[in-house]
């Protein structure tokens, strides 16, 4: 877990500054949520189970594929085959739309339960997200069919500028299940042998039948909302310096060492095989090739015959260097 | 052969796709045991279970949500939003999310979702219940959009939807559902392919371009202009996307004449579509501007006012003599 | 109480017949709801303190006066002068859309808190209503902002032919509340008295500026959904029966009776009064004149200069007979 | 006069608008202490105070529908939605509710309710923040659309959207937030009335209807093709509902040959619609078909194609001469 947590942080840093060296797009950092992320994606059965996650996610999700960091540094670029991942990784593509994936993971497994096959369903979202009408309609009736989903509510303290205390007036986000009648729990979401713990139980209750579970997984935000915003706006410097100070990553290294399970050395390794797949899966996204039509594939298994003029006139006008 | 009426049409072809397919799932508000408010869907849950006929919460972005879910599980879910307005509750999974699952996952995921919703006026329901809003789907890009406007077409509209990989809005006309009739086939074996308009009445002196119930009314336009002696014809477009250009163009350049009937408002309506379309593919062709005969640009009305608001015979034979003015 | 819930039985069954005569056009019953409505609204004070009502307790809101009648009747006979209440009157209109209204209640009540205005605003909803995201939503921000409202969810079984075991698995929906922060109270909806206590505490909280209630009462439904419903097609017999045997109606006239606050003169009495009350304000609905174009009116405070035109066109149709 | 962006026009209309009325109030997802993601609040709460700038949760079915309440209450409602886009969230608040405000209590209420929202391409953000719906809005009886397309008339229009006593939706263009400038006032003391159009540059041999962005791009290619000795007239509608008709038509019928550039999907935009009424009031000055410039039909694409999605200087220019291609 340590290793993926690590690579994570590595993943999002490089995003970051080939974001402000405009190599990249807008990132939203995943600095602060790797515990929670890496503890439950080693929870999980990566053939069986999938991640809806939001936008934050993608870095830490090594557990499911060193695929999905290369997916995402092309999604990064702006290319379209990034928000894509191939058959068989079990995540769905990055979500900007706050909180509709959650009753897509809804409806995955329910779909899974109707046809027999094992497998549970984790959404992914944030205390912002925990806002919108699309989480409580969906956790409402998983609820009520027994679908095997987990509800991963990740409380960073922040929806962009946006302090919990004016999200709501719910005494925790765990409490919300009482709406829907199913359990609630609130993990360290710092600690990723916690989360692993709720997300296990979480599962084995899923696939036995009993139902979904919502886990409020309490982090901090370390810095920027994405790359697009300034912090210092409205965290105050004190609780970004204390959110720093319980960086889930060097806490969960000291402890291993502390155990005798890490040092120096496997830090260097794994900090060296993280920037190798992040140096390579920057340098094929960016090197990519993109048909300047490419948006039209996809949209409809087969174009309309409007879609198939309009392509026609795209690259009539690309080849006269006006498109 | 039987005469159906277009909800016993839909409700035969929704048991038929079912039995055909078992990965068809229905749901949505009140389909199960109550059979849907109009019975759309009665007696599948006998037929087919609760498993695969599923009573929903009150809640329309989750209905739509979960097809998300479900069509990338595998399976080929075939919603009912209860009255199309009610489908603004939901409208960021329709457009956000349902329009774009293909594109989204680059080709990964195919969506092969029906959605299936009733609308339109003349049958004095409640607020919201009647609102015309097929321009506002037309432009969301990945969203097919088919408007039966008979028991035989949908019928066969309904089975091509449920088996296209693409997500079809499928818009059915409230007051079509017991008062269109068509002798049909008992098998009921009819596929009718997404994408063609229909030349339901030929004629030469003007076209009536009109779509769900509206094909309808201009029919009966037709036959009152037919006594004066002027020759109508009547395109049925049955899917406002994919729009068949082609056989829209040919009517029209034929006719040179045209009135479009529509029930959403005037600005922005789907109507607009239709005209710029003929506009630019037969500029040449028309002697007369193109005619819309819309509903107003005001919320749809209470009971008392609505067919005054929804276009009569007599307005789109008004529209058709208008445009039968022009010199040419 | 009694009085103004016999007026709204008498009004509803008067509504429900003329409907089946095709006077009137579809309505939904308030039968078996008459207690929730008249104990909530007898424990307000209808000058300051605003209902948002869904579709169903127009009958029975006969304390803020006998015009929320007369324009019900207005409503369901199509006019569009129904679903209004003129100025003064502190009712919103009749709510089609589920849900809806309670936005709107919490925005007035928002409005009326910054206003310094004395009020809280009451939004009345169903079980079924209660899976739609603008519940939450609103439920939610009330809470944060201790806006002054009551939510009053009226809890009666079912929702069409939903059973409440279907459109949730929470315990009861009064354990909604704690989603929000807020106090969740279960109240027997078929009992004025108890309803009334616990609305104005509710009340007595808002205004003190404590912040909003869930209050769910339980009551039943007596018989259709609305008049285009046939409920022997999911209800049991026997629920049926035993609703009706429940009828807040006849029990609380009893109860009065029992202690001698009731006989048969006053019921007589209170009978005539309604029977006077709606065929007054039905044929005066039936009756009222309507313009052909009356629907280009109160769009926008000025038409638009399309709808200028529009309107011209269908006077000229009309005059022509073609409209 | 000082130079101003069209950010800080809206800025300063809105501290404007909330100095000059005190019923005005703000509120949305981070407009307070953070300003508004664009800085578009920036400086209102430390100047107006909590009470008028309100952050609320995340939740745009709320923003949306407690602005009914607070016009019910008396108060002028000037909600954000962060990105257009969201706006699905609360499509049935906005269409079946805010815009109809008046028309359900029968004239009681007004319904004086801002709302501001971001949209278009040009600046790489991220899914659904740059999709162009103001066809879908055009639709919805009800509502005003208005689209500034500079500081000037964005501090103007802005102003008479607040003092309107209906509901305006203010789409402002992403891209020109900060590359669109005038020398403005320093009291910033503009109105201008919502549904007249301007001619932002004459011309004689073809017009490009713009809106929002484009006419910057539309500026452009005219230019462009003076360098060719072609003279281009540039109209912006400004507001497409209420739509200016009069100027429309009049500069139409001038220059008898017209192209419409707007970002939205083609079908079903509302380039459709003006497209329609210039041959409903103008077809017999027309001497070539219309032509419309639009996005594709397809979901705004990521960053790396959006360029070639977002109608360019080169394709209006393109499209202009097409239509003067016809001879007349
Ligand atoms: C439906 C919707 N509304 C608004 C936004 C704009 N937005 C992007 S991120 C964000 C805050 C999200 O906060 P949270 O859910 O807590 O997630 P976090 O970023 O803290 O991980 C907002 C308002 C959006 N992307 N989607
Ligand atoms: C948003 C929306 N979806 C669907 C409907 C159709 N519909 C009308 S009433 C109803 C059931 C309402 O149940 P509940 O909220 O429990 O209220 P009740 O009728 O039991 O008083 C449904 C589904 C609607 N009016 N609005
Ligand atoms: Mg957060
Ligand atoms: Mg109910």
């Amino acid at each position: 877990m340590l290793r993926t947590m690590i690579a994570a942080r590595i993943y999002s840093t490089r995003c970051f500054n080939l974001q402000r060296q405009g190599r990249l797009g807008t990132m939203a950092p995943v600095d602060g949520n790797e515990a929670v992320v890496v503890g439950t994606t080693y929870a999980l059965q990566p053939e069986h189970d999938w991640i809806f996650p939001q936008y934050r996610e993608q870095y830490a999700l090594g557990r499911y594929g060193d695929e999905v960091i290369r997916r995402h540094a092309l999604y990064l670029a702006g290319h379209p085959e990034g928000s894509n991942y191939p058959a068989g990784l079990n995540v769905f593509p990055c979500q900007i739309s706050l909180a509709a994936q959650v009753p897509h993971a809804v409806g995955m497994a329910w779909g899974l339960m109707r046809q027999g096959l094992a497998g549970v369903a984790v959404a992914f979202f944030g205390d912002g997200a925990s806002s919108e009408g699309d989480f409580y309609e969906a956790a409402n009736f998983a609820a009520v069919i027994k679908a095997p989903v987990v509800f991963m509510l990740v409380n960073n303290g922040w929806a962009i500028s946006t302090p919990t205390s004016m999200q709501t007036a719910a005494v925790t986000f765990a409490d919300k299940a009482a709406a829907f009648g199913m359990p609630g729990v609130r993990v360290d979401g710092c600690d990723p042998i916690a989360v692993w713990e709720v997300v296990t139980a979480a599962r084995a209750r899923a696939v036995a039948g009993e139902g979904p579970t919502l886990i409020e997984a309490v982090t901090h935000r370390l810095g920027h909302h994405t790359t697009a915003d300034d912090p210092t706006r409205y965290i105050p410097v004190e609780q970004l310096a204390a959110a720093r100070a319980a960086d889930p990553v060097p806490t969960f290294a000291a402890q291993l060492r502390s155990v005798g399970l890490w040092d120096d050395e496997l830090q260097a390794d794994a900090e060296a095989a993280a920037n190798a797949v992040i140096d390579d899966a920057v340098d094929q996204a960016l090197a990519r090739p993109l048909a300047p039509d490419a948006f039209f594939d996809h949209v409809f298994a087969q174009p309309t015959p409007r879609m198939r003029r309009q392509r026609a006139q795209l690259l009539e006008l690309e080849a006269e260097g006006r498109s | 052969m039987t005469v159906r009426t277009m909800i016993e049409a839909i409700n035969l072809t929704l048991a038929r796709e079912m039995a055909r397919d078992d990965r068809v799932i229905v749901f949505g508000e009140d389909v199960g045991v109550n059979g849907g408010v109009f019975r759309a869907t009665d007696g599948l849950i006998d037929r087919f279970g609760r498993d695969r006929v599923v009573d929903t919460p009150l809640a329309e972005a989750l209905i739509l949500g979960t097809a998300v879910g479900l069509a990338a599980a595998g399976m080929v879910p075939v919603p009912e939003i209860q009255f199309l307005g009610f489908s603004y509750q939901g409208f960021h999974q329709l457009a956000g999310q349902i329009a774009r699952l293909r594109y989204r996952s680059n080709g990964r995921f195919d969506a092969p979702i029906t959605i299936r919703a009733p609308f339109g006026g003349g049958v004095r329901t409640p607020e919201l219940h009647s609102e015309a809003i097929e321009g506002q789907l037309a432009n969301i890009p990945g969203l097919k959009v088919v408007m039966p406007s008979g028991a035989r077409n949908a019928a066969g509209l309904l089975a091509a939807a449920i088996r296209d990989p693409d997500p079809v809005l499928f818009l059915e006309p409230l007051r079509g559902y017991r008062s269109l009739r068509d002798d049909l086939p008992d098998d009921l074996d009819l596929v009718e392919p997404i994408g063609r308009a229909e030349l339901v009445r030929d004629g030469e002196d003007v076209v009536i371009v009109a779509w769900s119930y509206q094909v309808e009314v201009a029919r009966r336009a037709a036959k009152e202009l037919a006594e004066d002696g002027i020759s109508v014809a009547v395109l049925d477009l049955r899917s406002l996307v994919p729009l068949d250009i082609d056989s829209l163009a040919a009517v029209v350049s034929r006719c040179g004449r045209v009135v479009v009937a529509e029930e959403a408002p005037q600005t922005a309506g789907f109507g607009g579509e239709v005209v710029a379309t003929i506009v630019e593919h037969c500029f040449y062709d028309l002697v007369a501007p193109p005619e819309r005969v819309s509903g107003y640009d005001v919320p749809f009305p209470m009971a008392q006012l609505e067919d005054r608001y929804v276009p009569s015979v007599g307005r789109v034979v008004a529209g058709c003599r208008r445009v039968l003015e022009v010199a040419p």
